[in-house]
């Protein structure tokens, strides 16, 4: 079979596709994406074109009682014994509709600041610290979710707590929407895909930005300087999951795909091509030490602790972000 | 023999009726009802014109919305200014071999695509890049120079690959325009300016026409300049299409704008094609 | 009196070729003058120069007398009617004849009545507010002429005005023009490789061979006494033979043909006993008859077979073969007394030694 | 303002270099492209790290050439083959509906004409989703009704396809209409009247005269398809075709391996504009 | 013997109006017939019904004694040269003369030597590979007749097949058509509206006016004792004049213009006094005298003064104004002895009642 999947820039490497068409028989086509596009792909072809997508945790439920877009994964066909429990029970409880399970967990990370300490440590502390007039034209972030997020737990704020309440977070929004909207004339440029923002931090271009903890890892390697920062307020914590699409053709390939990017050595590969970590129990004996050094540094203990991880995003509210986010574009 | 012509003459037009309709005609209507749908919770959809009421009374949409028909007629005229004088030149100055020389220069960006062509403007124009490189060598500025990401660099682009569109009519009207009636300006006792005036303008107006439809509307349609080149200010509308359908799944919302966007073209098209007199017929076929 | 136009050793080189080989001539006020030649032998660069469309390689241009070889053309006191008239398709026929008189800054009003006066003259009033292709080919023709008038020139260029016309206006345009001229009694000179142009409308014709002028002179001149054989054979149908001379006294000759027939010829240019010739005789300078004796006063005479009757009313002609084979092409005269003649009869034809021109001939 | 016409030594340098400018500046970002598909770096900018064929050839990591990148290469077989299938459609259609405007008379035939020409003036993003849209329409009608799934209908490879050819066919009839209406009907009488069927006239006499016209129309509707993003990107599914991979990676930041697959599809390109312009020679 | 083509009664309408009303004629076998007539009088109209490209509206067409209304164009037994000749431009001239061949499915090898054989005739051996570009225009005609006669149809029809030729190469291909059509002896059919054309070629014309037949004839008939004024009209130049009958006997007649002269001519028709009619005298048939005396013997006689000279060789003419005003054209005799005419000078001329031919008017 072929196995079409959706999925972020480095989940799928060359390496690993080969071994497991050699390993299978099955071929395997890579589509790289983001989470918008994925959900927005799968609506519009009524969750077809694709036999495997990974949207992150949070972006599962919502979707699915909307659009139906997803079709319930069989557990029993995962060998649950490569993955790590508490990850494994934690993702399958957030992408529960009704009594069926959408999602399985695969690669967790963090978002945070990536930034050159050398040029912007003293002042980069916190995500509104973008805004400091020290580093204007030398910033970057997303123009998405995450950086509403991000701004609002540095601001002070707790968006997840106001998940529920659509006017309290109507209210949260606002404010971070006028925090964006000052914070503009310090974006050099708005980056989309991991690898962009990696040019820009590398070239020089940019000194700080919010940005997935793997890119400041990896630029690491080249220049010492830069690195990735855990704000003030807190890193905001994801896991990116194996979604069955409602109209997939290929669940035995995708099955198997899952159990064979789950094995501890297979997934120690992937870490190292997208540089986080996956949810492979014993995946850690098997990856780099230098990772592990980075992620320790990273995150001392206390920014373990202070952690966001996303609760699932209840319909409705991406409307009300969309639009601050098409507003704080718009303004001058 | 007239059962003949009736057969052949459905069989022709068969074809026409379908690719017309299931891809141009129904497509549209189809387009339009959605636009005139709003949501009310899942799957539950009402008819009204709350879409439209939101497209039009949301400062952001509506500003992107003249923003970029704006800056369309700005790329438009600027592309016409740059191309007239260059298609004169090949059409009525350059002779023989370097007349046909320079029209296939002309021609080449366009056989290649345009993210290509975008993609050539961003490695020059780039902070690390080419003319910054070039500007520091040159001692005219002392640290890298950010040229990219602004509505100037988003024209550039915009211009730039609508030359070709500008410059191919233009060279075929102006070379319909014999030398003899240029002549004839003259020699009744014209000068430069009073043929160019009277006689040339005049006579390549079909072609400034044509060409000004259709850079205007590439540039109306345009996404890849704008996203690529433009800065974090230069929200194009077909950006807000996209974002509609792709990034939100506002499909409601997304057709309403591709409506708007459809209403624009049309109206700034058939505006350009009254004030000169001229049908979209002779202008595009 | 000076002359309105007058080129000296005018000569245009493009690269290698020399389009225009030094040629002169002088054009007096008033006067039709028609520059007449094959395609390609440099008229229209000569009148491209005229107009200071062109820098002559060498030589000198003169209107009335001054040279205007450093005037740009929107200066020159001459205008031109374009082959293909060039009238402005863009403006209607009052802003066509108005253009240059705009260009001249004269006041609105006046430039009305000037167009309107125009439009008179060429008979053609109030058809200024047409556009150009709304008018017929002969009216375009006269609204081209009436543009340039309005500007009284010294001297009007006319390059094949009539080429783009079909016969049936073309015949009638000749008559018009020539009246146009006596009208507006401007100097006209007029490029055509129409001889009948030429014959009917000038009072002067230049030939025009190769980049130059064989011979200068009236529609007559040219048509009864011929310079030069390009002249004899261009203008006017002819009978030919090559052959070289047997007897010479004075300009009376006698040259035996290819053929091996004699014949008596009139020289043009001195000729001895040796010299390759031709000889052009005229179709109807050529008489019929049925017997021999009817012809006995000429001084050239054959007998032939008639091979084909070309009925075509005045202008009938028949095909005559003579005893060596060749066919003689005879005008059929209107008297009606050959209205019997009939292929395959027998016939005598002759000719006087007068009417048989005779060239040298480059061996 | 033409040769003819004396003008001074200065206008003349003036104008010459503003042209030359000109050239320059369409030159100018192709050949940058060009240049570095060469550099031996992670980046298509200066500093010039030296020249390397990797771009092209390369077979390690990070230098992965466009020979040995599967991803690009699929990219260029599904270009290719929609590139193909709309080109032959379009000029299919194109040349029935050259003969529909040009053989016949019939009510509306105006206002079909003007309707045809709209694509022409449709943004292509328009385009796109509204094919979407009613793509979809049917799709879920059809399921609703049904219980069946017209994966056909959905997002890929076939929208692609049908949303390209809606607007180049209109490119493909203006282009075959223009060589008909060149086409002397009497030809055709003359092929009747020299004993062949109507069927005939049209195979061995119009169809060879619009012939040089069709090829042209095919090179031309393989190129804009194959360039086309607006429309695409609307109707792309799982297999993306070039310009939609390009744009992909290009988000993800540029690197050199783009320059050096933009060189072949400038090579490439030129070499079908070539061919054209060869046949339109003859 | 059945002639060739006959149509018995054609008529064609399209919508209001009538192309061809009512026209009866047949060409006997191997005969030059030619339609002679002014532009859009229908000739193309009846070509093509014949043909077979338009069904007649009503009346008969017959080939050979037979009816072919029902035979679809591709097996009519004619064959048609078009007027731009629609040489096929994609192949090379064997290919073109092959063609109906082909159709025919005559085998491959049968018609190249057939192929080969039309270009001997034609007098162009060995151009077959040769694209139709590569050929002069005359050439091309001749391919064109070479592509038709391979079929070898009982009719050629030749539509205006010289319209497209410059005047030189249409001189020539007069004589050379009608060569041709002797060298294959075929049944012709050919239309044309240049008056010299049709008479040079042709057995037999068809004047044809508004879609009816005016008179069928030869040549001299046509041009000599033209049967409607319309035909006196179209075929050679005339002077005319209108006025009234004043006295009748016979067919010899005495009208008043409406300028008030008097004049004396020969009727055709039947004309009484007081019938208002026209009078038609060729340029050719009126002499020029220096006195009255000289003219003493013709019917009419008048005095006028030159208004204009068209010296044009052979075929110059005196334009004479007569005491009433009226501008009449005469032929210059080409005897010399008015070499010295110019412009003012008086003049007498006459014509014989013979020559002058009169016809009733429609008041
Ligand atoms: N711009 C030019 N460059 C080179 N050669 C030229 C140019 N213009 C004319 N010639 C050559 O000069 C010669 C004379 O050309 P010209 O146009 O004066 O001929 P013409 O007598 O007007 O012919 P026609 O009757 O065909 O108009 C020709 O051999 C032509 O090829
Ligand atoms: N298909 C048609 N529909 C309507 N009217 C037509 C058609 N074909 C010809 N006519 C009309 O019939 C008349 C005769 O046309 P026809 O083409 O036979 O003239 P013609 O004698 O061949 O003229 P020409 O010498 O210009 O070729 C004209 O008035 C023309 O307008
Ligand atoms: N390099 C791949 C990074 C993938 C990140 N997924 C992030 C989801 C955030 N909501
Ligand atoms: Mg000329
Ligand atoms: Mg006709």
């Amino acid at each position: 079979d072929t196995l079409r999947l959706l999925t972020w820039g480095g989940y799928a490497p060359d390496e690993v596709i080969e071994m497991f068409e050699a390993e299978t028989g099955h071929t395997v086509e890579v589509t790289k994406s983001n989470n918008e596009e994925m959900i927005a792909k799968l609506r519009a072809t009524g969750g077809g074109g694709f036999d495997l997508v990974q949207p992150s945790q949070d972006r599962v439920m919502g979707p699915q009682m909307e659009f139906g877009i997803y079709k319930p994964i069989d557990v029993s066909k995962l060998d649950q014994s490569l993955f790590i429990p508490s990850m494994l029970m934690a993702t399958m409880a957030n992408t529960t509709v009704g009594d069926e399970v959408y999602g399985v967990p695969h690669v967790w990370g963090t978002s945070g600041l990536v930034m050159n300490t050398a040029l912007a440590g003293e002042v980069v502390k916190d995500y509104t610290d973008l805004c400091d007039p020290a580093v204007a034209g030398k910033v970057s972030y997303r123009l998405k979710r995450p950086t509403l997020i991000g701004f609002a737990f540095a601001m002070g704020e707790d968006p997840f707590a106001a998940y529920g309440d659509e006017e309290k977070y109507k209210e949260i929004m606002g404010k971070v929407e006028a925090k964006l909207t000052e914070c503009k004339a310090n974006v050099k440029t708005y980056w989309g895909g991991g690898d962009e923002l990696m040019n820009l931090v590398r070239s020089g271009e940019v000194t700080a930005s919010m940005a997935w903890d793997t890119g400041g890892w990896k630029l690491n390697e080249d220049n010492a300087d830069i690195t990735f920062v855990a704000p003030a307020s807190g890193a905001l914590g994801w896991i990116d999951t194996f979604v069955l699409p409602a109209k997939g053709q290929a669940d035995d390939a995708a099955y198997a795909w899952i159990n064979f990017v789950m094995q501890p050595e297979i997934a120690a590969k992937i870490t190292a091509v997208a540089g986080n970590f996956t949810a492979s129990a014993g995946a850690d004996e098997f990856a780099e030490e230098a990772l592990k050094a980075k992620y320790q540094a990273s995150f001392p203990q206390e920014a373990i602790d202070n952690i966001k991880w996303y609760p699932p995003v209840p319909a409705g509210l991406e409307a009300i972000e969309g639009d601050v986010l098409d507003r704080v574009q718009a303004a001058n | 023999m007239r059962l003949h012509a009736r057969i052949g003459f459905i069989l022709l037009l068969t074809p026409l009726v379908l690719w017309l309709g299931m891809l141009i005609v129904i497509p549209h209507i189809d387009m339009l009802l959605i636009s005139l749908r709003e949501r009310i919770s899942f799957g539950v959809y009402e008819t009204n014109l709350s879409q439209y009421e939101k497209a039009l009374t949301e400062p952001l949409y509506l500003r992107t919305f003249w923003r970029t028909a704006v800056m369309s007629v700005l790329a438009t005229a600027i592309t016409l200014l740059i191309a007239f004088p260059v298609a004169y030149y090949i059409a009525k100055m350059a002779k023989g071999r370097l007349q046909q020389v320079l029209f296939m220069l002309c021609l080449i960006p366009f056989y290649v695509s345009e993210l290509v062509r975008t993609f050539g403007w961003m490695i020059l124009l780039r902070e690390t890049g080419l003319i910054s490189n070039l500007l520091q060598w040159a001692g005219l500025a002392d640290q890298p120079v950010e040229m990219l990401y602004n509505d100037a660099a988003m024209m550039v682009g915009l211009v730039y690959t609508s030359m070709l569109f500008m410059v191919v009519p233009l060279v075929t009207t102006l070379e319909s325009l014999d030398d003899s009636v240029i002549e004839a300006g003259y020699d009744l006792g014209g000068n430069g300016v009073s043929v160019l005036r009277e006689i040339i303008i005049p006579h390549a107006m079909p072609g400034i026409v044509s060409g000004c439809i259709v850079v205007f509307m590439l540039s109306l349609g345009n996404y890849l300049t704008p996203t690529m080149l433009g800065g974090k200010d230069s929200l194009w509308f077909t950006e807000m299409i996209y974002n509609q359908f792709i990034v939100r799944s506002n499909w409601e919302l997304g057709a309403t704008f591709g409506f708007m966007l459809l209403v624009l073209s049309s109206v700034i098209v058939w505006g350009m094609l009254r004030l000169t007199g001229r049908t979209l017929q002779e202008t595009m076929g | 009196m000076t002359p309105d136009l007058e080129c000296a050793d005018l000569v245009k080189q493009f690269g290698q070729t020399t389009a225009v080989d030094n040629v002169s001539f002088s054009v007096p006020p008033g006067s039709f003058f028609s520059i007449l030649g094959p395609s390609g032998c440099g008229k229209t660069t000569i009148m491209r120069m005229i107009a200071g469309f062109l820098d002559p390689t060498s030589g000198d241009i003169r209107i009335k007398g001054g040279s205007v070889l450093d005037t740009p053309p929107n200066k020159r006191p001459v205008n031109m009617v374009f082959q293909h008239l060039a009238l402005f398709p863009m403006m209607t026929i009052a802003e066509n004849i108005g253009y240059g008189l705009r260009r001249q800054k004269m006041p609105r009003d006046q430039i009305g009545r000037k167009v309107d006066e125009a439009l008179d003259r060429i008979g053609l009033p109030g058809i200024g507010g047409r556009k150009v292709d709304e008018l017929s080919g002969g009216q375009k023709q006269r609204v081209a002429i009436a543009r340039c008038m309005v500007l009284e020139p010294d001297v009007l260029l006319l390059d094949e005005p009539l080429g783009a016309l079909d016969l049936k206006l073309r015949e009638h345009m000749k008559v018009e023009l020539k009246a146009l001229q006596a009208a507006f009694d401007t100097t006209f000179v007029y490029i055509t490789h129409d001889q009948s142009e030429a014959l009917v409308m000038s009072d002067q014709i230049a030939v025009m061979n190769a980049g130059r002028f064989e011979q200068v002179g009236t529609g007559q001149d040219l048509y009864y006494r011929p310079d030069t054989p390009f002249v004899a054979g261009f203008i006017g149908e002819a009978n030919r033979w090559k052959g070289r001379i047997e007897r010479a006294e004075g300009s009376s000759l006698e040259m035996r043909t290819e053929t091996g027939l004699a014949m008596r010829a009139t020289a043009t240019g001195t000729l001895a006993p040796g010299d390759t010739a031709e000889i052009f005789v005229r179709p109807e300078s050529i008489r019929l008859a049925a017997t021999a004796e009817a012809l006995s006063a000429f001084d050239n005479q054959l007998q032939g077979t008639v091979t084909s009757i070309l009925f075509n009313g005045a202008a009938s002609r028949v095909l005559v073969q003579d005893s060596v084979g060749e066919t003689l092409e005879v005008t059929l005269p209107q008297s009606g007394e050959f209205a019997t003649l009939k292929r395959g009869d027998t016939l005598h034809i002759g000719w006087g030694a007068a009417q048989a021109t005779c060239f040298a001939v480059a061996a | 303002m033409i040769p003819t016409i004396p003008q001074s030594r200065s206008f003349r340098l003036i104008y010459g270099s503003y042209v030359l400018l000109f050239f320059l500046y369409l030159a100018l970002p192709l050949t940058v492209v060009a240049v570095f598909a060469f550099n031996d770096s992670q980046f298509p900018s200066l500093p010039w790290e030296g020249f390397t064929w990797n771009w092209f050839f390369g077979d390690t990591r990070p230098q992965i050439g466009v020979f040995h990148e599967r991803g690009i290469l699929r990219a260029v077989g599904t270009s290719g083959f929609v590139a193909a299938c709309v080109a032959v459609m379009s000029v299919a259609v194109g040349t029935t509906n050259a003969f529909l405007f040009n053989r016949y008379e019939f009510r509306g035939k105006g206002a079909l004409y003007v309707l045809m020409l709209l694509p022409l003036v449709v943004p292509g993003i328009v385009l796109g989703i509204s094919i979407l849209v009613f793509s979809s329409t049917l799709a879920n009608g059809v399921w609703d009704l049904a219980q069946m799934d017209i994966q056909a209908l959905r997002p890929g490879l076939l929208l692609v396809i049908l949303g390209q050819f809606s607007f180049i066919t209109t490119i493909a009839t203006l282009v075959i209409t223009a060589r008909l209406q060149k086409f002397d009907r009497t030809l055709e009488d003359a092929a009747l009247n020299l004993g062949a069927t109507r069927l005939t006239a049209v195979r061995t006499i119009t169809i060879p005269f619009l012939m040089p016209a069709m090829i042209g129309a095919v090179v031309v509707a393989f190129l804009m398809s194959f360039e086309n993003f607006n429309t695409t990107l609307m109707l792309v599914g799982s297999d993306a075709p070039l310009t939609i991979a390009m744009f992909d990676r290009l988000k993800e930041g540029s690197t050199p391996l783009l320059n050096a697959v933009s060189l072949l599809l400038m090579l490439g390109s030129s070499l079908l504009a070539l061919v054209v312009i060869l046949f339109q020679r003859r």
